[in-house]
Parts: C-alpha cells; structure tokens; sequence
C-alpha cells in the first residue's frame, strides 16, 4: 500500500503533539513501545487514505520522526528526494 | 511512497540522529529550523555556531557546521569575537532564557547594541530547563518552579521580561521578532523569521534576533499537549508575536509579518 | 567491618529505583545503622537509566561509591547488563524478571534471584510499585534491614499528600519478600 | 529551624542548608548550577517562610555582589554556586576579603577546567586555597567529608566568617554535595553576630557617625599597612585549624586527603590496616589555614606521605610544604572524571609503601 | 550679610569639604542634589551609600551616610543585598555611565526588573572619566574619545544607549526621569526628579532610577563653559529629559514633568 | 607594525601592543582599568589602521569570551586588563584552558585585594600560576622584567599559545606598564600560526567535516582522558622555562625575585657586591613553567634563598617547593601599596646573608 | 558692606559657570590664584548691589563655593543660618 | 656603576613635568646610554603634583624608582618640601626660583642652584617653556646628556603638529643652560 505519511518509530517520543495538528485527525497512539521505551504514534492503514499529505505533522514534530510524500497524483516525474538524505 | 515527492524534507545540514530532548520539547522545532534557514541560504559551509549552556548545548552534535562551546550567557561575546575574526562567516548563537536574558543580559544587549553582524536565536521556554527547572527571568507571575515553589510574584521576583521589545529598541538591531512553534501556522511564520534573522546580518545591517517561545514540559509538570496549549493560552498574550523591528525594507507592522 | 552491605540500584528513570534506594537508607538509619545512599546521575541529564548506591553498615562508612558492590536491584535489562559483571563473587542480584530474560543472570557467579516485580506489583493493583516489591525481596534475600523497619519508613519517603498509598506499599514489600522466602 | 537532637536522612546540599537556617543565616542569595540545585531550591522553600531573603541573582557575579552588601550590613549571608560560577565570583571575593566582610560562599565543585562535566572534582583547590582573586587576601576553606560535617560546619563558616570578619567558603565536591547519611541536627546556633550593630556594620548611621566598608587605600602607605594587618589577620587563624587523624600513630605511610577522597580513602586504609599494612590518614579538614604544624609533627615523627587527591596534584604544594623540613609526599592524582572507588588507592598507597602488589 | 537669611543653604548631610573633582565637573552638583534629598526627606539617618567605581568613588567622603564600596558594575546587586538584609534603610547607588550601562548594565536591568526598592542616581557624561576618558556606551556618535581617536562610529561601535527608556520600560520601575543640571531651571528640575526617586522605593513602589546628564570638561577636552553647553546643544536632543515613568500617581506625560 | 631593529623610548604598556602587533595579533579585546589604559587606547589607534581589530568590550567577562571566539577561529589575539579585571576573566580563561584555545591575556596588575591602589603589586602570582578559575588547567605565564622583556615576551606569548593551543598570560605591574625604556623593535614575526586552516580552528566548514570546540565532556571516562592528556601537555611546557641567572656563580645568597623586583632586587646586589658581599639573582621569566630543575641545580650545589615579593609571599611556595631537597628559602614581602626601591631590599638580603648591619 | 553672594575662594576652581547663569552679569574672573592655584571669581564692589540673591549661581556651582543671602529687607527676624554649619 | 644619574622631575600637573623627564629620557637614549622614565602618579587621581624619575647609565639600569635620588628638578614649592630632604648630599637641586623662594633651599647639604624658570621662560615669550629653562639648567650643572642632544630631541616629545615652536623650545633650553654656566 501507498503510505504518504510514515512515522520513524525508534523517533518518536509519543508526544502527541502531530495528533494536535492533522487536519484529518488521523494520527492515534499505537499500543507499541519503541526501543527507548516510548509510546509511539501511528496512522492506522483504515484512514491512511484520508491523509492530505498536509505535513503538518512533520512541521511539528520535535523529533524528525515523520516522512510525508505528495499523493503520486501531484508528484512530478523524477522528484524522488528520500527525506533523511543528507 | 518513498517514490512520491517529499512533503516535508529535513534540512542536509541536520544530523540524522535521535536527540537527547525530552518528549515534545520545541528545542527540536526551533533548532530544525535553523538548520533549514542554513540550508536554504547555503550557509552550512560558512556558517559558526556559538553554542551556550541550557539544554542545547548539544546542538552541535545536531547541526553539522563548526562549532564553538560559549560558557554561559557568553555566547554574544563569543559571537562578536568570532564575527570580527572572521567577517566572512555566518555566526549565530543558539540561547536559552536564563542563558540570554539573565546571565548574559548584558552580553546579549551590548553584542545587540553595537550592531554586530550575527544572529541570535533566542528559545524562550520560562524556564531553566538543564538545571531542573529554576525561575528564568522570563518565567511567567505565577508560574510554580523549583526556586519559586510558591509560584513567581511579581512583587519579589518582578514580571517576565520581554527581550525582544527590549532589543528592538537598541540602534544595532536590524531585525527582531518573536515567534512561536505551537502551530503549523506559526511554525511556518517562525520559519521565516529565522531566516531573516539570518538575512539581516548577512546583509551588514546589523544584530538579527529572533525569540521563539517555546515548551519545555518536562519542567512545566505538563504533557507536552498541556504545555502546547500553555503557548497559546498563556504566553503568546504576555508575550505577543511579530516583527519589532525590521530594517530590510519590508513592511514590520507589529504584531502582523511574522504572524501570517 | 560488620555489619556491612552494599547495593547498587538500577533502572529506567519512571521506576522509582531512587526512592526505594532512600527508603533502603532510611531504613538502615532507623535501626540504628551507618549508611550512606548516592545518586549516581549518568552522562545523559534527560532521560536514559539512573541508579543509585546504599551502603550500610556498623563502623562509619569511608566511601558511599561502590565500583565492585556485593549486591545489584536490577529493575531492567540495561541495568543487569551494566552492573552485574561488577558485582562481587556470591554477590546477590535481584533481576525484575518481569522485564529482564533470567538467562542473562550470571547464575555461577552471583546469586541472582528473579523476582517478577511488575506482575506481582500489577496483581496488587498498581504496577508503579514493582520498586517495592524488588526492595522487599532484596531485604528478606540479604537481612540488611528488618522488614517492618522498611515498612516504617515508607513514610519518610512518600510525602504526606501521599499517604493514603502507605498500605499498598507495605502490601508490595512484604509480596516481594514473601516471592523469596527459602 | 531543626529541633536539637534531631536525626534525619539528608543531602550533603540539604545538610548545608539545613546548619544553614540554624545558624541564623538571614539572606541567601543563589543561581541555578549543577550539583548544587538543591541549595538555592531548599533555600527558595524554607527561607521565605521563616521571614528571611531568598533571592535568585541574574547570575553568579551579581549573587556574590548582594552577598557583600548583606555582609556589609553584618547580617549573616551566604551564597552557593559549582565550579564555573565560583570562577565568575572571585572578584567579589577579593572585594570581601579586602574590605573583610564575613560572607559565606559555598563551592559544590564539578569537574573541569571549563564545562567539563557535573561529576565530583577536587580541581578548585588552588582557586579556593591561594585565592582565584586578585590580591593577596586568604579565606577560610572549610572542606567536609561527611554529611555530618556538612552540617557542622556551615555552622562554623558563619562563626569564623564573623570571629574573623572575612570570607569563608564551604568546599565540597559532587559526593558530599549528592550523597545522603543520617545527620543530626541542632547543634548549629545563631550567635550574638546577628545583632544589629556590630560596631562596624552598616545600619544606616542613625545618631553616630557614618561608617564606610571599602577596599580602596590611595593614601600613602594606606595599602600597605592594610595588607599588613590582614597578614597578621591570616597568621592568626592559624589557632582555627581542624583535621582528622585516623591510626597514624603507628602508620608508616600517611594518607593524605581531604573531603570526599579522605573518607574513600579511608575505606582503602581500613582494608589495608586488616591485611597489616601500617597505613594511616591525615584528613585536613580547615584547607586554609593548612594544618601545617601537625603535618611537620608527624613528619618529625618519621612518617612518610602519600598525597591523594581528585585533581592533577594541587594540595600536595602545601603538604610537601607543611613536611619539607624532614620528609617529602608522593602523589597520587585521580583524574577528574573517574568517580573514585577505594580501590583506586591501593595500588598508589602499595607503590608509596615499596611493596610489590 | 551672614546674618542676612540665607538664600542658598548647603545640606547638612554634605560634608564641608573641598571636592576632588575637576573644575566644572558636575558630579559635584548631582552628589549635591542627592545630599539635598537626603536632607529634606530627612534620610540621612537611615540611608545607605552604594559607591561606585568612577570618579564618583569617593562619593562617601562627600555624604555623611553609612557607605559601602561596591566593584565596578555591581552596585545594583550590592545595593540589592543591602537593602533585603536592611529592610528598613533607604538605599541607593551612585553610579557613571561607564559603570551603569556598560559593565553593570545586566546587574541594573535585573536589579530594576526585580522593582528592588532602591535610588539609582546615574551621572551620564557619555565617557569613562576616571580612567582617562574612554569611550563609555553613552558615548555619542562622533565624539572622540581616548579608546575611539576618531569619534565613535555607529556602525562599528553602536548607538549610545539610551537607559532611562529601557529602564522605565522594565515592569519593576516605578520611577524612571532623565535630568540635566547645565541651566538654573534645569538644575531645579533635577532636584525633583532625584526627589522622587528617592521616594518611589520609599513609598515601596519599586525602583527609583534618575539619569542625570553632566559634563566631563577634562576628558572632554572643553572648558566648563564649553562642555556646560555641549549639553543643550548635543546631549539633550538625543537623550531627552523628562519623566519616563512614575507610578506615584502624579501625571507622568514623557519630556514634561521634570523639565518645567 | 615596527621596522626591524627600529630604537624607540618607549612604556611597557605600548612596548606590548608594538609587540602583538608585530607579532600579528589580529584581534585586540579591551576594557579600561588603570594602569593598563595605554593598551587599549594605544590599539584603538592602531589596531583599525591596519585593517585589524579592536573592540572595547562591554565588561572584562565580555572581552575574554570575544577572546575565547577569536582565539577558536585561530586568529592571533589578545585580551589586557589588571587585577579586578583579571578576576573576571576567570572563567573564560578555564573554558579556554579546558578547550586548548591559543589566547594570550595580559595582566598589568595593582595593588590588591579588591580595589586596592594602583599602584604596583605582585598579589597576582598565585591567581596567574595556580589558577583563579575552577578545575585543573595551567597557562603559560610569562614576567618581563624589563620594556624590551615586554615586547619580546608579548611575541613569545603568541607563539608559545599557538604551540601549545593554551592560553599564555603575561603577567607586569604598574613598574613594568608605566616605565618607559628603550627599546629595539622588530623582532617579533607573525608566523604560519595566523593561516587560515590550523587543522583545528573554526573556519566556516566549508567541504571538510564540521570542528567542534568545547570543553564539556560528559562521555564516561572522556573527562579523565581529556585531563589527562592536558597533564602531560603541561608538563610538556617544561621544555620552555626561562630565567635570569646574575652573579649567582660564586654567590653565597640567591635572591630570587620576578618582574620588576626582580630588576630593583639586582640594582641592591650590585651595590652589595660592591662592597663585597656574595649576592647573586635568580630570575624566573616563565613562572609556569617554573625554573624549578635550575633552583633545584643551584641548591644542590649548596646556594641558600631569599625571595623577594612585592605581596605576603606567594612565589615563595615555588621555590620552596623547587629547593626542598637540598634546602629552604627565607622570605622578605614589600607590601603592595609601598612603591619598592633598592634600599628596601638591603635589610632582608643582609639578615638572610646572616650579617648584621 | 553687606554683600548677599560670596564666594569662598579655597572652594572655587574658577570653572566660570556661574558667570554664565548670573542674570545681572555681575560675576567676573578675578585675576586672584587660590592655594589650589586656581583662578577665582568675585562679584565686584562696583555691581554688588545689582545682585538679586537669586541663588543661581549657588545652584549651578559643582563645588559649592557660592554662599548667597536674601537682602535684609526680605529676611525674616531669627532666620541666621549659617550656609555651611554642618 | 659608571656615568649613573638619577632625578626626580615635580611640579603642579600643567607644568610639564613629564614632559622634561621624557626629554631628558630620549636624550639619554640618544646618547647611547641606558635610561628609564617612570612617572609617579600620586594617590589622587585628579588635580595634585606630578612627578617622574628619570634614571640614566652606561650599565643596566635595575630600578626605575628612586627614593634618595642623585638631583632634583623642584618646579614649585610642594615638590621642593616633599623631595629635597631625600635627595643624596652633595646632590644637585635645580629651583624654580620663580615660584619658590630660594630660602627654602638646604645648601648646607644640597648642591641648590636657583634658576628663575617662569621669568627666563617669559621674556622668550612664553611662560609655559618654564620646563624647558629648567631642563636646560640641569643638563648643564650635570652634564647628564650634552645640550645638543637634548635639543635635537625635542623633535621627539614634541607632536609634529607643534613643530614650529621648536625653535623656541631650543632656545629655552638654551637660556637655561646660560643661567647656571659657571
Ligand atoms: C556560570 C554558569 N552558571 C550556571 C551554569 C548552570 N547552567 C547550565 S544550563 C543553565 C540554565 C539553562 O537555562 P536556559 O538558558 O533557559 O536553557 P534551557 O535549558 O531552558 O533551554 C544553567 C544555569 C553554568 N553551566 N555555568
Ligand atoms: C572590574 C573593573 N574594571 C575596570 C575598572 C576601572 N575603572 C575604574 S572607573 C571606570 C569607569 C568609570 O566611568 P564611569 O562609570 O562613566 O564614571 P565617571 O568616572 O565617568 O564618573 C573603570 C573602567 C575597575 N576599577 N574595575
Ligand atoms: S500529512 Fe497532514 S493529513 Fe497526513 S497525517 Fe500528517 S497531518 Fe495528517
Ligand atoms: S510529534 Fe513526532 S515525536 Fe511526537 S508523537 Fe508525533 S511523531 Fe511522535
Ligand atoms: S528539560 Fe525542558 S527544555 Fe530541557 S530537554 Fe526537557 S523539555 Fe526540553
Ligand atoms: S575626569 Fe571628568 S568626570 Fe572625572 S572629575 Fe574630571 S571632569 Fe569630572
Ligand atoms: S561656579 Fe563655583 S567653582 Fe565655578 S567659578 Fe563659579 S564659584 Fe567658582
Ligand atoms: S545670586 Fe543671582 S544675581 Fe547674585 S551673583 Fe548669584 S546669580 Fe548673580
Ligand atoms: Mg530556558
Ligand atoms: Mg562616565
């Protein structure tokens, strides 16, 4: 399945903030535990399709846990950027 | 769809590594945009951080541009040594509240007063964060912390200071506005005020400051959600947002720039 | 020197491994012994594990830090990974095996004792006191302290706003010591 | 205040603040530095409460600052910092020694030189003992090795810093500031020094003549006779000195240490007394004035000596100072950051004694 | 005609001794005024002195009060000390511009935002006088100086800074006012002004900060007369007199009060 | 910037800023304080002609960390002041130590403690080689005792703090700023040290990896290493001891005095001598590294002691420490505040000679 | 004579200020040196009457070298103070 | 130690003290000897007497302070009370007998030529040159440093600005050396 958002688990801290801010109200907290010990956030596969690819979420995030890509509709040919090159 | 385009893209010069902030701390925020700032004005090879002494005084280990490790409160003389000796480079500092607006008050005003051409980031959380949790000059009246367990009075302790005001005023400013990252709309109107905080020394006409307010949960007793709202609800009114000063030709109605 | 225990205790930050370290100390201080309790804070200021070390014993005590301790609290698995190798030949370690592999304990050197805190805390209504529960079975395993006088000190160190809590507490340490009991 | 007789389970930080209070310190004025939060935050709690000053400084220099015009004013004060912030306060303490101001400065050092890090260190013995200001001023150095003592002595620090009319400053490190041992309490007094007049401390003039406190001397000679009498001054704390001897009598090597590396090492000496090594301990207790004397006494006696300390090697000047005349010391340095163990002394204290571990 | 009423006294709290300053110099009037004060606010019993270190630093050979030395900078927090450990003592601080603003200028904003209850009488003659005349942060755009020989130049070493504004912006004042003493009027003005600085702290109202502008004919290389006019005529235009603040419940229109 | 072998009367206080000119100090960091004003002002004329810069800090703690920033970019500069000054650059000083930053300081120190005089003093040893900041770190600290020393010395300084990454004070008084002498000119030469890419400095990163400079360490053990490695580099310095050795050959008596009662000191042995009495001077130039191997050579060969200070005796403690195997230093203090002239000096040098005059 | 201003030569340092504020012109630069060796003022024999005791000159002197009286016809019977007891 | 002089040079602050002392110090420099200037600043900062002292050799010079020096240039009469009773016997005083009566001067043990500086300097045409008959004087009566040199050094102490009133300088120096020529 296409995800246009994702969420980097062994990042995130489960602050909850992103759930703050989609638009969709589509992020939840897991019941997982990352490696750190943290509750983690995901967008569970039954409203993954609602996501607008907004990025709201990752503007928010204090961790860099989130990647979020344009619905291949709107991508332009040969933009590929991985979000964490670099 | 790692093959779609990117939405959102973590700036090159950002380390890709987990960071040490508690959960929901808006160091994260603050110090991500600094470094896309860095990358969208290709400064990353020229750029020198002035590290200070707060819970960013790991930044260095974030952002991957030279750095220098100011004690604390210095990081605006550092700044200006650094500059002078170097006037090709881009300089900033990246300072906490009880590190620039207490100890190093008289650093921040005077670096801020002879117009040296650096910048500073200033994250205003009302709080000492790495040391517990004390009573910043910025601390809100009322606000409990660990050396104002009763809660800050204003009588004793005097109000929260208002450090962008105050170096809006002072002839070196070339910009200065306060901002805050508790929404996308002011994460984005943040953005922009990093970079000009970056653009007005670079562009030699003067001291670029940009205050962010930002949460530090862990101290404020809230989860980071609570003391997102805090931002809103609490500080931004004490604390109002926009573009003091601007000396870059563009409109810095108060209140309005930054905001949008 | 008679009398003489030592113990490092050790795990994340949110499992109270500092307050059953003081309730450990207080405990020796009202029977009547020396003990020194030391916050050992890591590299790391936020987050990651904390550990603490009590000393007891009858003569003063020279130093309350202890590289090579006769006994280990280790309330997760980084904790038994980083201090069991450093405890003394016959030393005794309590493992939280509700959160650590027993397998891991160094059963021909040390006598380790598992002690499956967080369930028997949970099965006591609140998996918070899983460091009750850990300090009851170290005092029956090492005699350090009687377990009333433990018990007695739980008051100086839960805050009065807090001492509706006395009971479950004291229910959690003698569960601990009772899991252990020969 | 603490009832007499009362024993409890405290902080090194809290014991402080706790002889403190008891001791009628009036004012205290504070900055946040790690390991001595628990000062200015016990200080801020407990102060305000019995009618007395808490005051959190914009920083460090300021804090020393208000700490010499509460002393100016002969109310019993104190401060508190770590490491860097006692740096930042060295020229206040010049001022204060100069003018001779009985103030009370706490140093709960960590590791340097710099940032370093927030762990023990005994690497500001020079600052706090030759004095890291300017000027040739002295100050008491009181340095405890237990929690205990912690408490007894901030008591003393208000006594000499008055008996004396100058600086006083209270030297641990990490371990005594962090660590926890039963204390009893009570034994620390308000004094008569809390008086209002003292005969030279400012209370507003009222109907008698003005008084200035300054440290200022253009006149001719001014200086001179000034500093001359301070010499005298420090010559005569000299009848203060404190130290703990433990089995030296019949000790070929002494151990010697101070504050948190005097009790661990007293540890190790316990260990080697039980496998018959003739080990003893001197433990200075007043750095200055420097327990010299004794320290000659015994090593007239014979004694040999082994400096160990949690530095690169700073007290062992005074020690093979204090000897010189009929033995040398050796040193051994932990280096800061390396939390001590007893253990770590063994192999230096076998090395000093010429046996072959 | 000593038996005549007099028609100018002297107060009492002034010691009649002859002065060590230059000829012109107008810190003997601003130490004048302050005795003034002293006097008729009947003060002098419970007053404390906080020198410092200028030209000024004899001040306590001058004034018949309980004095204290305080080092460069610091008198704010000296003063602050003071007055929590002497609740009951009416204290203030004498200070230059080099001293105020330059290296104490984070113990004077601290000390004002904390609204101490003490007098800050601050003598600005835009130079460092007892060192030789350097250049204080004061110091006006082109004035030469010994530490700027070719006048002070914005751009490289700022503005001078204008503290009875940032003082009186600070929530802790209660009383901020700009004063000169170059004119009869003027000089009468002053006198009000240091007045009420004295007593918003006594009306424990918060700080009491009074900026007095004055000349320095030796480092300014000008006769009295010459340097007496240089403060109409240059330094009044960019520091201009009036009240900033006063919480004493009196009109407070700014560049009024104190001036008439 | 002076023409090479150009003779020119002139102060020590400019004989330093020709000195760090020629030598290629870049970067000057001021504040004024008296009796070093000729400093600052002296560069606030040059510094800017030269396309270089100068700065008047807002604070002494403000020019020291400008200082710190120069000195990680590798440039050549420099910081002055005196005593109340100096105390207020001590904690950048130590994070400068702990960064290994080459920063040269200059203290044209007075009389002491607090405000004290300004007159000349020598209250500063202790401050300048033991250490007013916190935690284990040394400076080179150099004591020219005369204006072309001064200039000289200024130069050495730069190299000396390039060579070692390490702070270097030069370390005057009120005689040594305030004489004028004269002095040939030139020698001093900037070196590579002032290149653009030192391997370690901040130069903007360009397409190298970032460089980091700090002093916080909290990695278990980095601490311990990094003090450890600083321990050897001090001792390292050793190698770089300078001093004056006059008449000391067939002397009986070795007067050992720095700076400019090292120089007075010599005016009273040379009229000692001329009436026969076997006085010889011993005069460290370095004070650390201290002449300790050299006293110790002289004390071996059966030489006795007098140090002389302008303070109650704080250089006294090196040389004890440096001739204790063989033997003891007396000691004679001029108290700060009293200007001293070579008739001071007679008294003390013929009672340690054992005459009575 | 009755002069209403004096000036105290051992105090005055001729620094002239009062001369610029006197609003009869009356004080001038007498060609007399003090111990200090400083030129001193004086309100000449010929003008003293034109002074109004108006005190300016008191007021705006830095050294508190100027004693000034109200003419006896305004002075109030027991009012003898001394300018500079105290 | 051959070819030693020493002298305190003192006078009111805008007599040009310092600058004679500087004088004579260049002088000395360029004769090719060894010399020091130290000017003593007194414990007041403002206003008060100025001094110097100017040491001069053909050996190294130790100290630049002299408390018994060889001579003495007393401009007024303060310093004429303060330092003749130090200088050595037998030593040279030049007085500035315009300002100080000669009979202050101890000629019983000093060797006390009175010059009148302020008049000599007047009927040049300008009584600020006082210092100059003064230094002329004392270069002469000591021979410290030929008089040529000592003009010649004028150039030295006095700013390029002022270049035109050398000659004049020249000359007082000149009519001061006249003054006390045998
Ligand atoms: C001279 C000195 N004083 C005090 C400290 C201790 N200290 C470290 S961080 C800090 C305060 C940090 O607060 P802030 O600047 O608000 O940063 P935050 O952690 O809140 O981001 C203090 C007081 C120090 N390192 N050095
Ligand atoms: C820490 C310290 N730095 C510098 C000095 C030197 N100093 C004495 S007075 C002064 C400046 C005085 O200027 P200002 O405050 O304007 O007073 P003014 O003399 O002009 O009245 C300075 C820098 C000092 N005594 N202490
Ligand atoms: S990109 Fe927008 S819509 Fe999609 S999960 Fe994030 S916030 Fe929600
Ligand atoms: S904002 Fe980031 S760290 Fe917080 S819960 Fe969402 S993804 Fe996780
Ligand atoms: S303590 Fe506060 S500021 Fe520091 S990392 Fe945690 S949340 Fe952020
Ligand atoms: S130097 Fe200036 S401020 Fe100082 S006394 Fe003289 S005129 Fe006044
Ligand atoms: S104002 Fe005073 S000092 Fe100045 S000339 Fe007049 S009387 Fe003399
Ligand atoms: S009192 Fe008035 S009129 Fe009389 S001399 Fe003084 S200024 Fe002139
Ligand atoms: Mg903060
Ligand atoms: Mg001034």
């Amino acid at each position: 399945m296409m995800r246009p958002v994702e969420f980097r688990e062994d990042r995130c801290k489960g602050c909850a903030l992103c759930m703050t801010v989609c638009p969709g109200e589509i992020i939840t907290m897991s019941s997982r535990f990352n490696t750190s010990g943290y509750k983690v956030v995901e967008v569970r596969d039954e409203v993954v399709e609602e996501c607008t690819s907004c990025a709201a979420c990752a503007l928010i995030c204090p961790d860099y846990a989130v990647s979020v890509w344009r619905k291949p509709a709107k991508a332009k040919k040969g933009e590929t950027a991985d979000v964490h090159a670099g | 769809m790692k093959n779609g385009k990117a939405a959102f893209t973590l700036p090159g010069v950002l380390a890709d590594i987990p960071t040490h902030y508690c959960p929901g701390c808006q160091h994260g925020v603050a110090q991500r945009l600094v470094a896309e700032c860095l990358d969208e004005l290709a400064l990353s090879e020229k750029a020198i951080c002035i590290g200070s002494i707060g819970c960013s005084v790991f930044i260095y280990n974030y952002l991957k541009v030279d750095s220098v490790e100011a004690p604390h409160g210095r990081a605006p003389a550092v700044a200006t040594g650094v500059k002078r000796a170097r006037p090709e480079a881009a300089v900033f500092t990246y300072q906490g509240d009880g590190d620039l607006a207490s100890i190093g008050m008289a650093e921040t005003m005077h670096c801020a007063n002879r117009g040296e051409r650096v910048t500073i980031v200033f994250v205003n959380n009302t709080v000492y964060g790495m040391t517990g949790g004390q009573m910043a000059p910025t601390t809100m009246v009322g606000q409990r912390t660990t050396t104002c367990p009763g809660g800050r009075c204003a009588d004793n302790e005097g109000e929260p200071i208002k450090m962008t005001e105050i170096i809006a005023s002072l002839g070196g400013t070339a910009y200065a506005a306060r901002v805050a990252v508790d929404s996308v709309k002011h994460v984005r109107a943040a953005k922009k005020a990093v970079r000009r905080a970056f653009e007005a020394p670079l562009n030699n006409l003067g001291l670029g400051f940009v205050e962010i307010l930002a949460t530090c949960p862990t101290n404020w007793k809230m989860t980071p959600v609570q003391a997102n709202k805090r931002i809103s609800e609490e500080l931004i009114p004490y604390f109002p947002l926009g573009t003091y000063k601007n000396l870059m030709g563009e409109q810095a109605a108060e209140g309005t720039e930054v905001e949008g | 020197m008679s009398g003489y225990q030592d113990v490092i205790v050790a795990g994340f930050g949110g499992q109270g491994v500092m307050l059953i370290g003081t309730l450990l100390a207080y405990a020796a201080m009202e029977d009547g012994l020396n003990v020194t309790y030391m916050p050992v804070y890591g590299p790391e200021m936020r987050g990651g594990t904390a550990n603490c070390t009590v000393v007891v014993s009858k003569d003063d005590i020279g130093s309350p830090i202890i590289h090579l301790p006769k006994s280990l609290i280790a309330m997760n698995r980084p904790s038994l990974d980083k201090f069991q190798p450093r405890v003394q030949d016959g030393g005794v370690v309590v493992v939280n095996s509700s959160l650590v592999d027993m397998a891991l304990a160094d059963t021909a050197r040390v006598q380790a004792v598992g002690v499956p805190a967080n369930e028997i805390a949970d099965s006591l209504g609140n998996t918070k006191m899983a460091n009750m529960v850990a300090i009851g079975a170290y005092a029956q395993l090492t005699g350090v302290v009687p377990l009333d006088v433990l018990k007695a000190s739980l008051k100086k160190v839960i805050s009065p706003n807090y001492a509706k809590m006395i009971p479950a507490n004291e229910q959690a340490i003698q569960a601990g010591a009772d899991a252990v009991r020969a | 205040m603490s009832t007499p007789g009362e024993r409890v389970l405290i902080k090194g930080n809290e014991a402080i603040c706790r002889g403190a209070v008891d001791a009628g310190c009036q004012c205290f004025f504070g900055y946040p530095i790690t390991p001595q939060n628990d000062i200015p935050e016990y200080m801020s709690k407990v102060m305000p409460n019995l009618g007395r000053v808490f005051v959190q400084a914009e920083s460090e220099v300021a804090a020393a600052n208000m700490l010499l015009g509460a002393a100016a004013c002969g109310i019993r004060a104190m401060t508190s910092s770590s490491s860097p912030g006692i740096s930042l306060k060295q020229e206040a303490i010049s001022y204060m020694g100069g003018t001779e101001l009985p103030a009370v400065i706490v140093n709960i050092s960590r590791g340097g030189p710099g940032l370093g890090d927030i762990g023990p260190s005994q690497g500001d013995y020079y600052q706090a003992v030759k004095g890291g200001g300017h000027g040739d001023y002295r100050q008491f150095v009181l340095a405890p090795g237990t929690v205990q003592e912690a408490y007894d002595l901030i008591g003393k620090a208000f006594d000499l810093a008055f008996a004396y009319r100058n600086p006083v400053m209270l030297l641990g490190d990490a371990i005594i500031g962090q660590m926890m041992e039963p204390v009893t309490l009570g034994s620390n007094k308000e004094t008569e020094s809390n008086s209002p007049d003292l005969g030279w401390n400012l209370t507003g003039k009222g109907q008698r003549d003005p008084r200035l406190l300054k440290s200022l001397h253009l006149t001719d000679g001014a200086l001179a006779g000034h500093n001359l009498r301070l010499r005298d001054k420090y010559a005569s704390m000299e009848k203060d000195v404190l130290f703990e001897n433990f089995l030296v009598d019949d000790a070929e090597l002494i151990v010697v240490a101070f504050g948190s590396i005097g009790r661990i090492a007293k540890s190790t000496i316990r260990k080697m007394r039980a496998s018959g090594k003739k080990v003893g301990l001197h433990r200075p207790i007043t750095l200055f004035p420097f327990p010299s004397r004794e320290l000659d006494k015994l090593a007239a006696a014979g004694k040999r000596f082994l400096t160990i300390e949690h530095n690169l090697g700073q007290m062992v000047d005074d020690v093979r100072l204090a000897v010189r005349k009929h033995a040398d010391s050796d040193f051994y340095g932990q280096m800061p950051g390396n939390l001590p163990t007893p253990e770590d002394f063994e192999q230096p204290i076998l090395a000093a004694l010429g046996v072959n571990s």
